[in-house]
């Protein structure tokens, strides 16, 4: 009776089925094909790609990303291809690969973001759009709608509209409420919440005398922000009924797990590729051995379980 | 030259010791792997978060036996990471991402080559001097260093024992020619001018200030200038856009990602 | 020529002179008395006991620390001997150090708070009150007052009017906009401002399924939230006249060195005491050496230079 | 016995070997230090700030010759920072607050000392009958683990060449007495009683469950237990209120700092 039935790790967030609960977190990621020589992206949960908007980004001049006490600060300022060659050139390759995906959008104004969400909206493998209405690093990158819950309540209202597909928005942790956030989302209509982006942080020269990155301010990621990520996490699943995407410092299948036992559907890893490609994937073969370990068959028999006394 | 695709692999240091202000660090590693002069990997693996990135370090040497890699490595303490890696000791494991990045071009035409290292530049044009010692091409060193302590050891040096082949320079003339390498380079120009026409190609890898020099001096010259910059690296795998440097690009410029359109990128097209 | 002129060291905080601009965090730095065998307290700028209640307080169940990484969560729940025996029993023993010292106070309702920072006043050596509001860790610790410009700035008033001591008050960094809060505590009479007081943060065990601390969510501090006290130190120094303490993560003079280039008049210095009980004094004497080698001469003439492009 | 004032230090390792499944490591320290059986050090001094807290470590010994200090302490891996601790080489810096806490009381009467390790509890436990051992007092050693490998090296038992002192335990019976230490100790306490009224006296360190074993066997019985408890820890000297126990204080109970009023505390006055 030694025999071990391998544990069902599949996941759902609102009408999206995922293998498994472990996806790549935007902007870490490239647009998925720059694993392919590391091992295969369809074995994730999906995989989210670069934040994509309208036109071609440039991004922020360099000095663009500072290590930070077991974090990172970046201020990338949203450098990418642009929806139309992701349509064209990514997206067929990450079919070919078949890679379960979702597109990480933004836009300067709410027309944009309606625009890029449209134009996706042809994608037929597109499996969700996550709204980034969170980014701190470029002044239009949606931090003026996600710090306040009309602002994202009005943005998710009219992205809502322009796609049939599931809508996720991902929240900022810059706020002194994250629950009152989450919930203006669900609100408005979002499938799911994902959570969170990166905190609003700062390092200077002392002997320069200046900023280390060219837009003096960037977003922290990293371990350094997992308990701060776990809470928001927590607190997000207790404010609202749609899913909670957790994201923020996973490392480890462990780490994973914490955000699960809080309560959330998935989770999202994003610092933790760069230190180790393989990270993503590691995390899902160690969820499967704690639960083949812990005699777990389901991950929902784990989901949301935190014990309080 | 095509480059192998990147893999990440657990490796154990054979040795790490240090020579003068370099250390030299071999790395056993599961398979033996080929790269590129220029070719960089991302070192990580000591424990805990904090550093929390990995650390580019060109490649100086690859190798192996009976189907075992190595890698070897050559890095001077300027910082956080490198300090920890120094303290690093035989046994203690490491994780590698390699090989990545774009590393030199080696055009099949009949030239002299000029390879130019500043400080730890070295590290990347060694290995460019191994391949065409290999191919017994005709090729000269320029090696800059602030002071004579910071050269690395002649012995370092792939076919450093041709005379004339090795040009030394310090800034404050403790050895070599006394001056900067760039300028040592004007007068090697100087000199090519009155020996004849050979086609000249120059590798270079150092301070951006002495790749910037050598840029000023030799494309007027028609001269080609290969340089491998330095950037700050999340991933140094092409997925974090942090590492960008300016590119020309016709008549626009966009930024670059030094990690894997670089690190050496045509002179020209640098926006310097 | 060679000869090195000693860098004048010297701090203000409002009317507060300090010898140097380094001070030791509420919570981490017991009541100050403990730092005397590895050090004379009085090298400090000032020392900042812990928080100080009405009556004295038990605190929370054990299973009040966790480490994270390059951080710690704390939920201590303000385990303090009360006002009473601070001024009996601990402030002769200060003033007998030379220290200077400046107590951190909290009420669970704002008229102990006032009752506390009035029982302070009879005591002459005391520097000045730095009224905490933004403990997370107990539901009566000023969170209420502290994450809102509203509730702030009632307390501030209030306790403004029952002391003539210099009156600081700590910012909670859980917070959309620091700016506005800092305004708030200004508006309402504080002689100045410190922050930040610890993250939100939450651990769990994926195993045994239960939060790592007793009180589910903690505090987080130490180089892990360096980055975004820096920033948000920084958009204090932008949004207000009063002096700004920078505090969060400093472990070092560089640290330090950061927090005073933005704007900040003065920094506090409060997990680094814990793996290094001479943090606070070697921090002093490296911002000596810095401004040595960089022949600055006074705080000054660094405080606030930031360069901007 | 009175505690020397605390003091922080920077140490190199002297040697730092794993026996089995315990390291055993000498730090050279500026001074020499004495220090109370039970008392203890922070030890951190890694680089990086991950992890970031230091880690308590019983003192296992103190030495020194000329002016200089050496500390012994011997742990075993659980987690990060004590493996990162194994994984450290003589040479390495490593920085010390020490000596911490209440060490273990011994009263100047006329009694036998019963001395209890569970675990690495002996670690604590070992300096105590070192002492005891000099004083030519009466003192027997209960070692108790889940296995024989789990058990200390032998000759690491001060006075343990002494007949009929050391007492095995183990959980597995694969050495000693088969069961816990609380039943070795049962089956001693039956035994004392047929063969005379000489007080005892027990000093305890191990897992919570073993010393509130203990504590619930001897406390009726009128002898007094002096248990060491662990508790997570982040200043280890009194500032941060982190490490507290409940603890009785004649009708009422409160939080008292394990590393300051403790680790030692009477078996009597904890809230169990
Ligand atoms: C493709 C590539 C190949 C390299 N190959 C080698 C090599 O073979 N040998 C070697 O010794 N070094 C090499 N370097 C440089 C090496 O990566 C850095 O010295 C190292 O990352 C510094 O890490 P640290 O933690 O010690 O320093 P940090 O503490 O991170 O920084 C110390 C100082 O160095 C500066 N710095 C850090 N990283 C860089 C960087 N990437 N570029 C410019 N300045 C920097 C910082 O601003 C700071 O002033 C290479 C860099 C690149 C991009
Ligand atoms: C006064 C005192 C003296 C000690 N003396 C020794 C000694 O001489 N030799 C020795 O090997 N160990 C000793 N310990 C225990 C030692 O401090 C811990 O094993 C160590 O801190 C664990 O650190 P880590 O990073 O390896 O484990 P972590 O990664 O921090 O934790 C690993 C596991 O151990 C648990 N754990 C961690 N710290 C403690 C703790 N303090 N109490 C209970 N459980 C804990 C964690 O919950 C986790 O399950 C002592 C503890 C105290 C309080
Ligand atoms: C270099 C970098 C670029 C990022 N770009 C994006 C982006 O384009 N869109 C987005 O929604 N989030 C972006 N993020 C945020 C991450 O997706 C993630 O929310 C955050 O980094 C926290 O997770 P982590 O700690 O696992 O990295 C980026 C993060 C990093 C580090
Ligand atoms: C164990 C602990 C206890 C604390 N207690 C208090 C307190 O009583 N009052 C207060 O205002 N801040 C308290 N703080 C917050 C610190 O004073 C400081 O604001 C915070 O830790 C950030 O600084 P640091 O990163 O240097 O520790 C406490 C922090 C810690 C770690
Ligand atoms: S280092 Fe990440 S893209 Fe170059
Ligand atoms: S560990 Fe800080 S008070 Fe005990």
């Amino acid at each position: 009776m030694t025999q071990s039935v391998t544990p069902d790790l599949s996941a759902r967030v609102g009408s999206v089925l995922l293998k498994n609960p472990v996806m790549s977190a935007s902007g870490t990621f490239g647009y998925g094909l720059e694993f392919m020589p590391f091992y295969d992206i369809s074995r994730l949960g999906a995989v989210i790609v670069k934040g994509l908007s309208l036109l071609p980004t440039p991004g922020n001049a360099p000095g663009r990303i500072v290590e930070t006490p077991a974090g990172m600060l970046n201020a990338i300022g949203l450098q990418n291809i642009g929806v139309e060659r992701f349509v064209n050139e990514v997206a067929p390759r990450l079919d070919d690969a078949g890679a379960v995906y979702v597109a990480n959008i933004y836009g300067r104004t709410i027309e944009e973001y309606e625009a890029v969400a449209r134009r996706l909206s042809d994608l037929p493998a597109l499996a969700a759009i996550e709204l980034n209405a969170s980014c701190p690093n470029v002044k239009e990158g949606g931090i003026a709608f996600g710090s306040n819950p009309e602002g994202l309540s009005g943005l998710t209202r009219r992205v809502r509209a322009a796609t049939g597909k599931p809508l996720w928005v991902k929240l900022s942790p810059n706020v002194s409420d994250i629950g009152e956030i989450a919930r203006a989302a669900e609100d408005a209509g979002a499938d799911a919440v994902t959570l969170i982006n990166t905190i609003v942080g700062m390092a200077v020269d002392p002997r320069t005398r200046r900023p280390m990155l060219s837009n003096v301010t960037g977003g922290l990621s990293g371990p350094a922000v997992k308990p701060v990520a776990l809470r928001m996490v927590w607190e997000a699943c207790k404010a609202v009924k749609i899913p909670v995407v957790g994201i923020g410092g996973i490392q480890n299948a462990g780490d994973a797990l914490e955000f699960l036992l809080v309560g959330a559907a998935a989770v999202q890893v994003g610092t933790a590729n760069f230190r180790n490609p393989n990270a993503c994937v590691e995390i899902v073969d160690g969820i499967r051995d704690f639960f083949v370990r812990e005699k777990i068959f389901r991950l929902d028999d784990y989901r949301g379980t935190l014990l309080l006394r | 030259m095509p480059h192998g695709s990147p893999r990440f692999v657990h490796g154990k240091i054979l040795h790490n010791t240090g020579s003068g202000i370099f250390y030299r660090m071999e790395v056993a590693i599961p398979e033996r792997i080929d790269f590129v002069p220029g070719q960089f990997a991302m070192v990580s693996g000591w424990p805990g978060n904090d550093p929390l990135l990995p650390r580019p370090l060109a490649i100086f040497r690859s190798g192996g036996v009976r189907g075992k890699g190595a890698v070897e490595f050559v890095y001077k303490v300027v910082g956080r990471g490198t300090a920890l890696l120094s303290g690093l000791h035989a046994g203690d494991p490491l994780a590698l991402t390699l090989p990545l990045g774009h590393g030199f071009e080696f055009p099949g035409e009949d030239r002299s080559w000029w390879l130019v290292g500043g400080g730890v530049g070295f590290s990347s044009v060694f290995p460019a001097a191994a391949a065409l010692d290999g191919q017994r091409a005709d090729f000269e060193i320029f090696l800059g260093a602030r002071t004579r302590e910071q050269l690395p050891p002649g012995e370092w040096i792939p076919g450093g024992a041709v005379p004339g082949r090795v040009h030394l320079c310090t800034d404050d003339g403790t050895a070599g020619f006394f001056g900067t390498v760039a300028a040592a380079l004007r007068d090697r120009i100087d000199r090519r001018k009155s020996s004849g026409p050979a086609r000249v190609s120059i590798l270079a890898c150092g301070p951006h200030e002495m790749l910037k020099a050598i840029a000023e001096l030799a494309l007027p010259l028609d001269i080609r200038v290969q340089v491998s910059l330095e950037s700050s690296m999340a991933c140094g795998f092409g997925v974090c856009w942090g590492c960008v440097t300016a590119i020309r690009d016709g008549e626009t410029s966009g930024y670059r990602r030094v990690c894997r359109e670089g690190p050496v990128f045509d002179a020209r097209e640098v926006v310097w």
